[in-house]
């Protein structure tokens, strides 16, 4: 099987590094190429990233609460940049304290993402949606 | 400017005031000469240090959450609850991220959503955009000391807007808010923009206005050895004595094993006290500070109780002067006021249970002290040795030798070589020992650690095990055990 | 019969108990040689004894709730939710108060009544009414190993049919559901009638089938010195051993103060081996439980989680084989699944957290080791000495000598003269001696600590220190300091 | 002023000896005769005590739960004892579990007690409580 690339970051003001260390580290386990753009990482930088290295996916930590405020826009830009198809993943704890998933997931699919993760989802849980989205494996 | 541990000179200071007060505009609401008079009207009882050292002399053990919304009425409300309902000792008030990071206009635009939606988007209180006013609102409508905790690597607009704003207590320094809080920040710089902080700080206290310091103890937060907080709190200590700072609260971050947590805060106060007088601060008053764990919590809030019950009996025990306070929500997100004063009130009835009970200075935790006291002086002297002598020059070499390394840091000023991880009983060790400047004996020590919890496991100490001890608590355990059957 | 400490017949066995089953219709049920098939056929990982020697030899914690509802279905239905969603490892159910003192027409009412309004009336499981088969649907619903816990002084009957019925563990003894549970039962009689249970839990045992026995060591829960509760708990386990009980866990309830806690266990695991040695009883196996405090509760819920982390902090560090846990309810009332699978799941995490680490045993450790050996060998010796060297015989003398001495009893066997009183640092110490038959020097030392006590809170020894000492907990302290400014 | 004398106890199978045991203490302090009869008492125990001894104010205490069970009928009870005025209180932990205090109370006053006390009540409170009632003070 071709080797995938992901682009994975913490995504705006967020400096939250641990997490992020350990994606890294799960998914080259995992067999993926992976770009770690580590953290405070804006919109511009995960697309220019994205193009550079023909990645097939992107994958947005945001921890700190602001995650709401700094993913607006991230798939218009997205497509205005050519990536229309690419895979857009997002997850951590993406808003300002403990809301219903349900609402929260909702609001960031109608921004255009294609998955949205609740806090503490696990590496595992992650790297098989990723084969079902990329491998189309179950 | 060249940076040294010297004192500035008045010139140097006011010159750069001018600039900073300058970068947004409610700077110019702060007149010093107003500001002082303001302070010095605030009564004792309202003054973290007057509160802190009270509870020095006493021993008691005081508590304080983290807390902080966008709007100002709303943040009055929650901290008044705090106070009443959680039964807060100290109040804080948390900076939200933009601001942080300076960027007051993002701030200003999640104020705006923030009044738009009916709730807070912002992660904190934007300290700078509500200006002296809408500080001293905050700082008024309490009866408890206010202290702003936030992470911000250049916090000197921050600072002299909270302090003309009431604000007893300023929390940070130039490690402790740039390594785990920034990633392109160099130290030179946040070593020089907290000497402003200090130095403020200090003209203050010059004119009998005293005013709590406290670096940031648990940096990063996950599984950082108690000698390399340490070191990072005894140097930020020694660079605002040479400011003119008065009042120092000294912080750790648990991490979990009993013996090595209270040793930590004896170690912590010991090596403060011992360099701050070699190096001739001699008026200068030092507290402690534990912090609950600050690493991944469980999602599950009995659970989440736990893990701050027990992180308010090891301060008990160790008598550290005040214990920041986590909630039941951590795992999920800022918590609601409700969840705070909750875990305020976990915490009070431990504190409180244990007011009385200390653990002794026995065998074991002699040993643990020695073990940090020895690993804390060798850094620190290095630290020193590369600086010539001089703790700030040395301190960036420091941290570019790999001599002090923060495990997990987001800068890319930090060395990222040492690697931490739990040996059978909990205690935070070195597995990778990178460039700290440590003895064969010590490094021995830890390896030997390593290898006891190795052969208890039946695996090879490996980065695996980091792994499993990140998720450790947050799963339910402390020492993270390889899955099994 | 006459009591002493001795071995029944058969006879004397078989006799009593064919009055016994007539007691309620639902004695009819049991027949001893199917009831031993059917506990045969219970697997090792649901019997008691088995779950409690691999813990003993893990040197792991085991968490364990109280809970009871009137009606069988949602008896299991509690059961089951504490097992999935607290992580309960033992189960219990808990009987009601009618059942408890043999009024089990008045359990049938709260039946019938519970049945009306659609909710329990009944405060516990009434185990004796629903019998047998009841009680084997029970038993065969859950995963987890079942104990009958109460407060019986006379359980013949409720252990005839709880044993028959599936459950491996049976709680109580003839002093402990005595002197806490009732006003006017002779001690001979509940003696007595104990022997009737660990002769038929011999019985069992000799057929080849281990049930746990588990004499209730917290008494009134309510500032019962150490060596008062452990005493009891070895005289309870030397009377089941020679009645031929081979498992036997001994219990003590959480004081507050930690050495004296962690020494408490440590204690009464060593007078326990030490005394069943003596005698000559050498193959049973011994484990210890501690019982998160037993006292007033505090009423709010985050205040209680302070007390149930606290208490399984003591347990984890004193090893102790099992911890009985409260719930955020306690102050409340009976609670709800929620709060009681909530205060198991706080209980969980920090038992593990705590999983490896243990109270080293250093020098104020072992003091109060010792000081507890002390003070329970001489009420154990004099107890012999008064029985003319039987236990049984002893202990009646013993409770009207007041040799022994349960603090807030509700017996009028008990003398009620002892009363016990926290000292400086948390310890329980005693006040007012009594008769208890302690040296001078044990006399000074308690004096001394309350003396201590008194100065530091510049007051007399009173029994205002008591009362202040039985409201401290759930008032949000340890020690009942006097109210000041 | 006279001292006006109680019965206390802890009615039905109910052993909770502690809180009891303090309230013997503390009315007396505050100036009562106190008739204690200790734990499991009995309606019947109670009334025969007040009948003896002309109380004031019968406080029964119930802490175990069956509460509501025990205390049916105790007025009816007092009536037909000729006790027809007697002050009636109850407190502790009335009823099985965590449950509204609003509608324990009613069910309380609708079985015939003065007054209802929630868990916890301090004797203070008891003891203003009485005054009020038996002295006409506040
Ligand atoms: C450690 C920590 C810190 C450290 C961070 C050190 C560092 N530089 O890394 C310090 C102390 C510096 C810190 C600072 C702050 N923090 Co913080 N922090 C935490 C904490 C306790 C643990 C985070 C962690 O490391 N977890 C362990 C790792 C392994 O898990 P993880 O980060 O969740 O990541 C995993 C999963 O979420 C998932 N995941 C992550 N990203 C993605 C992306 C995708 C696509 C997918 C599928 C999965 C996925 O996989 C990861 C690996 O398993 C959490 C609370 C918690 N979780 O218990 C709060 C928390 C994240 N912090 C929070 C806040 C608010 C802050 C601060 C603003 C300060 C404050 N107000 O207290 C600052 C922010 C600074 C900034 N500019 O970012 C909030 C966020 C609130 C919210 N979202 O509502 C939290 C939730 C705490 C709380 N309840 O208030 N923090
Ligand atoms: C200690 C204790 C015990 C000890 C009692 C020892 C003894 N013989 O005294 C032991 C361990 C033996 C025990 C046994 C049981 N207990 Co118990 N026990 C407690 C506990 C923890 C403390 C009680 C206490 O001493 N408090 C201190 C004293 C000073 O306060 P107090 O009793 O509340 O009394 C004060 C006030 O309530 C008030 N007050 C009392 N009566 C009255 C009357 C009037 C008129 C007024 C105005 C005020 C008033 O003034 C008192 C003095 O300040 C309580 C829970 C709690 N409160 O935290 C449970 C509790 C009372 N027990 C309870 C239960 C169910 C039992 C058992 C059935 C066992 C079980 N299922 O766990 C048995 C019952 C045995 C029996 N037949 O009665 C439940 C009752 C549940 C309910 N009502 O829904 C409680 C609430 C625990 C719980 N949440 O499950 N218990």
């Amino acid at each position: 099987m071709e080797k995938k690339s992901l682009i994975i970051g913490v995504i705006g003001a967020d400096v939250h590094a641990v997490g992020n260390q350990i994606l890294y580290f799960a998914f080259r386990e995992a067999g993926y190429e992976v770009i770690n753009l580590g953290v405070t990482v804006s919109q511009e930088e995960f697309i220019e990233a994205a193009i550079e290295s023909k990645a097939d996916a992107i994958l947005v930590s945001s921890l700190y609460g602001h995650g709401e405020l700094d993913c607006q826009g991230l798939r218009d830009k997205c497509n205005e940049a050519g990536l229309k198809d690419i895979l857009l993943y997002v997850g951590g704890n993406i808003v300002v304290g403990k809301q219903p998933f349900d609402e929260v997931k909702q609001r960031f699919v109608n921004m255009g993402f294609n998955r949205v993760f609740a806090p503490g989802t696990s590496p595992e849980t992650t790297i098989a949606a990723l084969k079902e989205d990329l491998y189309g494996e179950k | 400017m060249q940076l040294r541990n010297k004192k500035w000179s008045e010139q140097e200071f006011f010159d750069t005031r001018e600039e900073i007060l300058k970068t947004w505009p409610t700077g110019a609401e702060v007149d010093l000469d107003e500001a002082i008079a303001y302070q010095k009207a605030i009564p004792e009882e309202k003054r973290f240090s007057a509160k802190l050292n009270k509870a020095v002399k006493n021993k008691t053990t005081l508590i304080q959450p983290r807390a902080g919304v966008a709007l100002i009425d709303a943040h009055i409300e929650l901290l008044r609850f705090l106070e009443t309902e959680g039964g807060a000792d100290l109040l804080p008030s948390t900076i939200d991220s933009y601001t942080r990071l300076n960027r007051y206009s993002d701030a200003e635009h999640g104020i705006a959503e923030s009044l738009a939606q009916g709730k807070s988007m912002l992660n904190g209180f934007p300290g700078v955009n509500h200006g002296v006013k809408g500080c001293r609102k905050v700082t008024e409508s309490v009866k408890s000391p206010v202290q702003v905790r936030h992470g911000t690597p250049d916090a000197r607009l921050l600072c002299e807007i909270t302090l003309a704003g009431g604000f007893t207590s300023f929390e940070g320094g130039g490690i402790s808010y740039n390594i785990p809080y920034a990633k392109n920040v160099p130290m030179e710089h946040t070593m020089l923009t907290w000497q402003y902080v200090d130095r403020l700080t200090g003209l203050y206290e010059e004119r009998g206005v005293s005013i709590n310091r406290e670096p940031f103890g648990p940096l990063t937060g996950t599984l950082v050895p108690p000698s390399i907080s340490n070191a990072v709190a005894v140097i930020e200590a020694l660079m605002a004595a040479e400011q003119g700072v008065k009042n120092v609260t000294v912080g750790y971050g648990q991490c979990g094993n009993l013996i090595q947590d209270v040793a930590a805060i004896h170690s912590l106060r010991e090596m403060t006290n011992e360099y701050l007088e070699k190096f001739g601060y001699k008026d200068c008053d030092v507290s402690t500070v534990l912090h609950q764990w600050m690493g991944g919590f469980p999602q599950d809030e009995a659970k989440a109780f736990g893990v701050i019950c027990w992180g308010s009996a090891v301060a008990a025990l160790a008598k550290a002067t005040k214990v920041i306070v986590k909630t039941p929500h951590e795992a999920l997100g800022v918590p609601t006021k409700e969840a705070n004063a909750a875990g305020l009130r976990a915490t009070k009835q431990v504190i409180s249970m244990l007011a009385d009970q200390e653990l002794a200075r026995e065998k074991n935790l002699n040993f643990e002290i020695e073990m940090i006291n020895q690993e804390t002086r060798a850094i620190l002297d290095r630290t020193l040795q590369l600086g010539d002598g001089d703790i700030a020059v040395g301190t960036v070499r420091a941290f570019e030798a790999g001599v002090i390394d923060v495990p997990f840091a987001p800068s890319k000023f930090n060395a990222g070589k040492m690697l931490p991880a739990r040996d059978n009983s909990g205690a935070v060790r070195f597995l990778n020992i990178g460039n700290l400047p440590f003895s064969k004996e010590i490094v021995d020590f830890h390896q030997g650690k390593l290898k006891d919890r190795g052969s208890a496991e039946g695996r090879e100490v490996s980065f695996q095990m980091v792994v499993d001890d990140i998720y450790a608590i947050s799963k339910g355990q402390l020492v993270g055990r390889p899955a099994h059957e």
